[in-house]
């Protein structure tokens, strides 16, 4: 039940107002409220992605939302959703820990007739949600690799590493696995990987001790733009500069980075930190009984995944407005 | 008192050794029990008599040795193995779980139960007849033990060693937390389980105790047996004393130095001191020179007195006040600081570092005295800590040594050094004897007379009345928290003491 | 004898041998008691002065919750829900209780959970369950909970490491086994049985719940009723003596350890069949919670003083303390700094009273 | 010391019930040892058996290293790299020595260092610091670091709240103020003569690795050389009794989560200069590290005895294993589960080491 790939990203901005597109769409409604739910803010991706969806919130007169505390405690996570439902709220956007996990009280809502809107790390049943929104992890291993081999080319000695993030999640192995394949494309394999955390320490450690067991690199792709504020300091802290950096995620400050040109840092691949916010977009629409104006359809599309564009020097002004800021 | 039959001993031990790491604690000890003897362990502070009946009871194993139970040999080697052959033990250190209630202590291990289900009903039954046994009905089964007094604990073990069918009885020094009538009580229960054939082991370094009770002595001396199965009625005290020490020496106290010691102002100044529900309106004056001491019941207050004094409790009426300062209340700090020290009633859980070394128990509360800009100069720590546990013979020697391996006499040589160190002027000593050996004790006494002749105020609390009155220049008897009498220690004697806290109806 | 019997009386900051460690971790350490008050074990042994400040502080916060909340508080499925978020990690506290009373800790409870959940989810073992018969998954569940605990009880009991140690080893282990069995994805419960028993009602009360209530109701037996409860005491308040009374303290510590590692296998079986699945993040940081919630509830973290009674409130006191703050939309991180201020807040109130319901 | 010394003894397993909570928690707790076997506290006492077993845990660690990595492990660079992976978590856990020592523990050491790290990098203090002078934000965050001990400190001593518990709630409660101060945001350091010192090499050693020395140099000579270091082991050992020697035990417990909380300040510092960022994300988890380097060090778990050579050490281990294995190219999970083993293989080696060394 695919629908799109509509590139949505650049569309709502951090800020929330969102300023494009003001079509009939944002006109006030009935007062819809919204329960939200998200894994701890354990990191800037995370933090950004709750900011996000509250002041996208708070740009419409008509959504009230209820924002529960950031766990990383699936049985917690349960709760909250179970308490929206007895809360009789009109739409549940949830951002699950674990997809799998959140998969029954998902359904349990939406067999109470609240719509959910599942982002980034999906269900694992069709049926439990009503709308899904998704980055592509393996797309952005894909870029991130054919952004690699573009650069190293056929080099049969070229390093490669690779600095994963939460390695237990299912997206870093998704990640894992689209650069892998992509690498393969042109006789590349990652030589070295570590795997990080997504936070700035997390980062910083890994790479600290990944540029000890490489002590030649020709490209490194960093799975997460927060955890690469340590990697890149880690990278100053040694010394090296004589390989390439893509990063990912796509925050604020990689993107000025590579505007600037002033290190290792080239390229970034993004993963939207706006999908809470489509969420909440979405969640309003379906339960003001409205469409989504771009298309055709009379109905919310199933399925938004969203694109994972590689951000170089070129065209990271096209970008930078709606990078978070970590 | 009666010779038994002729069967073989009930209990046989045959050159028993024992080292510990750089101790030889027993090198090679017999000692023979017969039923319903009270046979008397005596020895002086280190020479092995715990070490023996832990053997005994099979918390440690020896190195050498055999023992016989009723002309068999046996292993004992577990608690339970001990338990099973009917040797119970109660502890110099009691061993009961605090926070347990009498009942649960007194069937510990061996709880009335069905299919694992506990029996709180029967267990409380017969755990106060036990208890009515023993002669302290009042004691309430369902009491927490951590709330009773030391001699109420004592009861208990006693009742946990009665719960087990017992055959053998080892009791170390049991007297020591004990006051006169509750000694007379434990007599009474010792002879009534005598006369049932159950034997004895009974270790105290009160003489007397032992004339009164024992019927066959063995004595140790450095972990070797000296004396073995004397009759008591057929051995004069100065031979025990000579086999126990090699010299002789009497249960005598220093004299009197008698000069105008009552001149001046006192050194230490108690007015109206009140704690509620524990005592009030104390009022206390201790010269310089001068030892007071504190006569009465366990129970009657005491402790809780000098330990308000020192500001470990907090008053909350009445004035401490030393060498015309008034101490601040409650503070420890403020009264050590001022010159007091004390040596607490329990060596081990308020005065020692047991897992440290000697001479850290020692120095810790005068390192300021030791220190330049902080820093400690251990070596000076050491040095003088080497003098004063030779001058106050603590064995064995070497200051490096962890307080815990020591005899229980020794550790309280080593809270005692701690304030001779300090050079205070006043000092307080709670049971100051409490588990010391005749030899050390005599050596004790002449101590803190002779710090009193340097000038220094002493207030003793004991709860052996002989001890109070050899000691003291003046006493005060203490009943229910109030002083129902003071006066010149020669004015008053043991009698006298005994019915002033027992009615306590004259002045 | 007469009044002044030394055997009635309260305790004694003036005769402390007698006074187990437990209280001095709780009263002393760190900070002497007052002069002339009472430790801590004393204080609070009778049921009423032991619990009021928790049932209080409960009470003060269900409060909270219908004077913020109104109607949407005090609902049967709000309570429900409630419920259903403590009993999982109320199962893992019961256990916890019992080691903590025994002198122990065990910080690997939340990585056995996650161990048990992955294990009795692995498509071998489901595709057995299948076959068989769907309590094959919670057998498994609770045996490798009991493996896991066998090991740490040996490696403390006979080992003689640390608990501390020994369970932050197990912990660091169980998860990386977990990890690796799962091969990092999560494992999806195929067998409906499974999920159906689970997750049914009876009588309007969640089959969770009910495992909760059951599970604590046993553990109250236990530690209050049995040979093996007043054994755990003991060994938890003084293990030498203990040890001289006959009791087999290192046997009786392995038990210990198993009986936890038992009860993560059930909060295993539990939380797999409320979010279907098994995988090595299940269980994260659940030491915490479960130490916190057991030492708020009264059982003295140096051990020889458990209560199962105070250890489920405790539990609730935490859940309802999520719950609220979910009903009333506050701001995540200020959600962190209230409940740093309440668990003190708790605590404190709860000495005050328990030390006024003395006097 | 005459090599019979009895210093290095075992302890009297028959006066156990005057064991101290300290050397139960270590040998008896959770299972007395055998009897006529020693206990922790004298056994590990001379510094050569103390350390043997770590020194040779480490040495093995170092010999699979250049076995598996060759020059790449045997490398300057590569030692420097573990130095500086070992200097944030040493510092912390040299303070962490200190409060464990004195009969204490601080579950909230990683919050307090994002708390310090974040505002001494707030938009105002780098403002200051920009137009004052870097150490402005050295300052502020040890100075937060010092506050927060102080209320941890204040709540344990005075409000006889126990330290798991307080500093518990202070870890929920700091990590949360950081988020605020921070709005949950990285805050990158705009200061460069802040980074310029820190990131600087003094004779070809790094700041951050020199500063790491000098606060364990200090701390084992506040610890072993002081009367302050003597007075937190006494009040570590025996509350009671050091109260009654006239320590004031309450000042000092402040005072160590005072200087516990300065060491996070410092470390603060150093991560901030480190990642170039101050979050609300630092430290996590390092509660557990240095209370594992702590305990694997030898400092027991309840007080009475310390040793910062050991945490040292027990520090160095764990950075050179993951050293080790990242230049190996191990699976996290397979890094879990060794790091597992080798902390109960270390611990067992060190007991047995020490065990032989006193006979
Ligand atoms: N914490 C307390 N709260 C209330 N009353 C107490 C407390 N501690 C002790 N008491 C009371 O104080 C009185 C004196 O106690 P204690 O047994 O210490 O006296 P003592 O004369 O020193 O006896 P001993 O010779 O055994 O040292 C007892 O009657 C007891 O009831
Ligand atoms: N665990 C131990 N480690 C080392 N030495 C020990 C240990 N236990 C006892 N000792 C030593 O063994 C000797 C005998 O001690 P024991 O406790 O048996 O003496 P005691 O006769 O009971 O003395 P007291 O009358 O003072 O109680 C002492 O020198 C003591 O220091
Ligand atoms: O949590 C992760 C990471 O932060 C990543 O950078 C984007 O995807 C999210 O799900
Ligand atoms: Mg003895
Ligand atoms: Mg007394």
């Amino acid at each position: 039940a695919c629908t799109s790939n509509t590139t949505e990203s650049s569309e709502a901005a951090t800020g929330g107002t969102s300023q494009a597109e003001a079509g009939s769409n944002d006109e006030a409604g009935e007062t819809v409220v919204i329960g939200f739910s998200a894994p701890a803010a354990d990191h800037g991706w995370m933090a950004a992605i709750t900011d996000a969806a509250k002041s996208t919130a708070e740009g419409y007169d008509d959504v009230e939302l209820k924002v529960a505390e950031g766990t990383n405690d699936v049985n917690l996570q349960i709760s909250q959703v179970e308490t929206f439902i007895n809360e009789g709220v009109d739409a549940i956007v949830l951002l699950p820990f674990d997809g799998a996990a959140m998969t029954p009280v998902a359904l349990k809502a939406m067999a109470a007739g609240i719509p959910v809107i599942n982002v980034d790390r999906e269900f694992n049943d069709p049926n439990a949600a009503r709308v899904t929104v998704l980055g592509d992890n393996y797309g952005m291993g894909v870029s991130a690799g054919q952004y690699i081999c573009e650069q190293v080319g056929d080099d049969a000695d070229a390093v490669v590493a690779e600095i994963a993030g939460i390695d237990s999640l299912p997206l870093t192995q998704d990640r894992s696995q689209g650069f892998e394949d992509a690498l393969a494309e042109c006789g590349q394999d990652v030589d070295n990987r570590v795997a990080a955390d997504f936070t700035v320490e997390g980062g910083e450690k890994a790479a600290a001790n990944l540029l000890q067991a490489a002590p030649r690199i020709d490209a490194v792709w960093n799975h997460d733009d927060d955890q690469g504020v340590g990697v890149l300091a880690a990278i100053e802290n040694a010394g090296r500069d004589e390989f390439i950096m893509v990063g990912g995620a796509g925050s604020a400050n990689a993107m000025r980075s590579i505007q600037a040109d002033d290190g290792v840092l080239k390229a970034t691949v993004i993963y939207p930190s706006t999908q809470g916010a489509d969420g909440i977009k979405l969640a309003r629409l379906l339960v003001q009984d409205k469409a989504m104006s771009d298309t055709v359809e009379v109905e919310v599309p199933r399925m938004l995944q969203l694109f994972a564009p590689v951000v170089t020097q070129e065209n990271v002004d096209e970008f930078l407005g709606s990078a978070f800021e970590s | 008192m009666t010779e038994q039959p002729r069967p073989a001993p009930l209990l046989e031990m045959r050159g028993i050794t024992k080292t510990f790491p750089g101790v030889r604690a027993l090198g090679g000890v017999d000692l023979e029990v017969r039923a319903g003897e009270v046979h008397c362990l005596l020895g002086q502070n280190g020479a092995g008599k715990s070490t023996l009946i832990k053997i005994l009871s099979a918390s440690y194993q020896p190195d050498e040795g055999e023992i016989l139970w009723e002309g068999e040999p046996v292993a004992l080697s577990t608690p339970v193995a001990a338990m099973r052959r009917g040797i119970s033990t109660i502890y110099q250190e009691l061993d009961l779980v605090a926070g347990l209630t009498v009942t649960e202590n007194i069937f510990l291990g061996h709880e009335l139960s069905v299919g694992g289900f506990t029996r709180a009903i029967a267990a409380d039954r017969r755990a106060r007849a036990l208890l009515e046994r023993l002669g302290h009905a009042e004691i309430d089964p369902q009491c927490q033990v951590g709330e009773l007094s030391p001699a109420a604990q004592q009861v208990v073990s006693m009742a946990r060693a009665l719960s087990h069918d017992t055959r053998l009885l080892i009791l170390d020094e049991p007297s020591a937390v004990l006051d006169q009538e509750e000694v007379r009580n434990l007599f009474r229960v010792v002879r009534d389980l005598t006369a049932e054939g159950v034997a004895i082991v009974y270790i105290s370094h009160r003489l007397e105790e032992i004339r009164e009770i024992g019927d066959r002595i063995t004595v140790l001396k450095d972990g070797v047996t000296v004396g073995r199965n004397l009759a008591v009625d057929a051995t004069p005290t100065p031979d025990l004393i000579r086999l126990m020490t090699g010299r002789s020496i009497e249960y005598v106290f220093p004299a009197r130095s008698g000069a105008a010691r009552r001149e001046g102002e006192p050194v230490l100044q108690v007015r109206g001191l009140a704690c509620p529900g524990i005592f009030s309106g104390v009022d206390l004056d201790v010269h310089g020179g001068e030892i007071v001491g504190l006569a009465g019941l366990v129970g009657a207050g005491r402790s809780e007195i000098v330990e308000t004094v020192y500001g470990a409790r907090r008053a909350s009426a009445g004035t401490v006040t030393v060498d015309g300062r008034r101490l601040r209340r409650g503070s420890v700090a403020a009264a050590v600081g001022a010159g007091v020290g004390l040596c607490p009633e329990e060596r081990k859980s308020q005065g020692l570092l047991l897992d440290q070394s000697l001479y850290r128990n020692i120095t810790i509360s005068s390192l300021a005295r030791f220190a330049r800009g902080g820093f400690l100069d251990s070596g000076s720590e050491r040095r003088r800590s080497e003098e004063l546990c030779a001058s106050l013979d603590v064995r064995p020697t070497g200051v490096e040594r962890v307080a815990r391996t020591l005899s229980g006499g020794n550790q309280q040589k080593i809270v005692l050094a701690r304030w001779l160190l300090r050079e205070c002027r006043v000092l307080i000593l709670d049971e100051p004897t409490r588990g010391v050996d005749v030899g050390a004790r005599a050596e004790i006494y002449s101590l803190i007379r002779g710090l009193a002749d340097s000038g220094v105020a002493v207030l003793v609390v004991s709860s052996e009345v002989e001890e109070v009155l050899g000691l003291s220049d003046r006493v005060l008897v203490v009943r229910e928290g109030t002083v129902v009498h003071e006066g010149p220690a020669e004015d008053i004697d043991e009698s006298r003491v005994l019915d002033l806290v027992m009615e306590g109806n004259v002045a | 004898m007469s009044h002044q019997e030394p055997v009635s009386t309260t305790a004694a900051p003036g005769t402390p041998g007698a006074l187990p460690p437990g209280d001095r971790a709780e009263g002393t350490r760190g900070g002497p008691r007052a002069p002339g008050r009472g430790g801590g074990a004393q204080r609070l042994r009778t049921g009423m002065g032991r619990n009021l400040g928790l049932v209080l502080a409960l009470a003060l916060l269900c409060a909270a919750g219908v004077l913020t909340a109104g109607d949407r508080f005090a609902d049967v499925d709000n309570v429900l829900t409630i419920l259903r978020l403590a009993a999982v990690i109320g199962v893992v506290s019961v256990g916890m209780t019992f080691v903590i009373t025994g002198g122990g800790i065990d910080l690997s409870v939340g990585a056995i959970l996650a161990l048990c959940s992955v294990w009795s989810t692995t498509l071998a073992t489901q595709a057995l369950a299948n076959d068989v018969h769907w309590i094959v998954i919670v057998f498994t569940a609770v045996a490798v909970g009991a493996g896991c605990g066998l090991v740490n009880g040996v490696l403390i009991a006979y080992g003689k490491v640390v608990p501390f140690i020994a369970t932050l080893a197990m912990l660091a282990s169980a998860r990386g086994l977990a990890e690796i069995i799962s091969n990092r994805r999560t494992q999806i419960v195929q067998v409906p049985e499974f999920r159906d028993f689970f997750g049914a009602d009876v009588l309007g009360v969640p089959v969770l719940v009910l495992l909760f209530l059951v599970v604590a109701a046993l553990g109250w037996v236990l530690l209050n009723k049995t040979t093996f409860g007043r054994r755990t005491l003991a060994v938890g308040g003084n293990p030498e003596a203990a040890r001289l009374a006959g009791i087999r303290v290192q046997r009786h510590t392995v038990m210990l350890y198993v009986l936890v590692g038992v009860c993560c296998g059930i909060a295993a079986v539990m939380l797999v069949s409320r979010t279907t699945t098994g995988s090595s993040t299940h269980g994260t940081l659940y030491e915490l919670d479960a130490i916190a919630a057991v030492v708020i509830g009264g059982t003295l973290l140096s051990g020889g003083r458990g209560t199962i009674v105070g250890t489920v409130l405790g539990v609730l006191i935490f859940t309802t303390l999520s719950n609220v703050f979910t009903l009333n939309n506050l701001s995540i991180s200020a959600q962190s700094v209230v409940k740093g201020l309440i668990i003190v807040v708790a605590v404190l109130l709860q000495q005050r009273l328990a030390e006024r319901s003395r006097t």
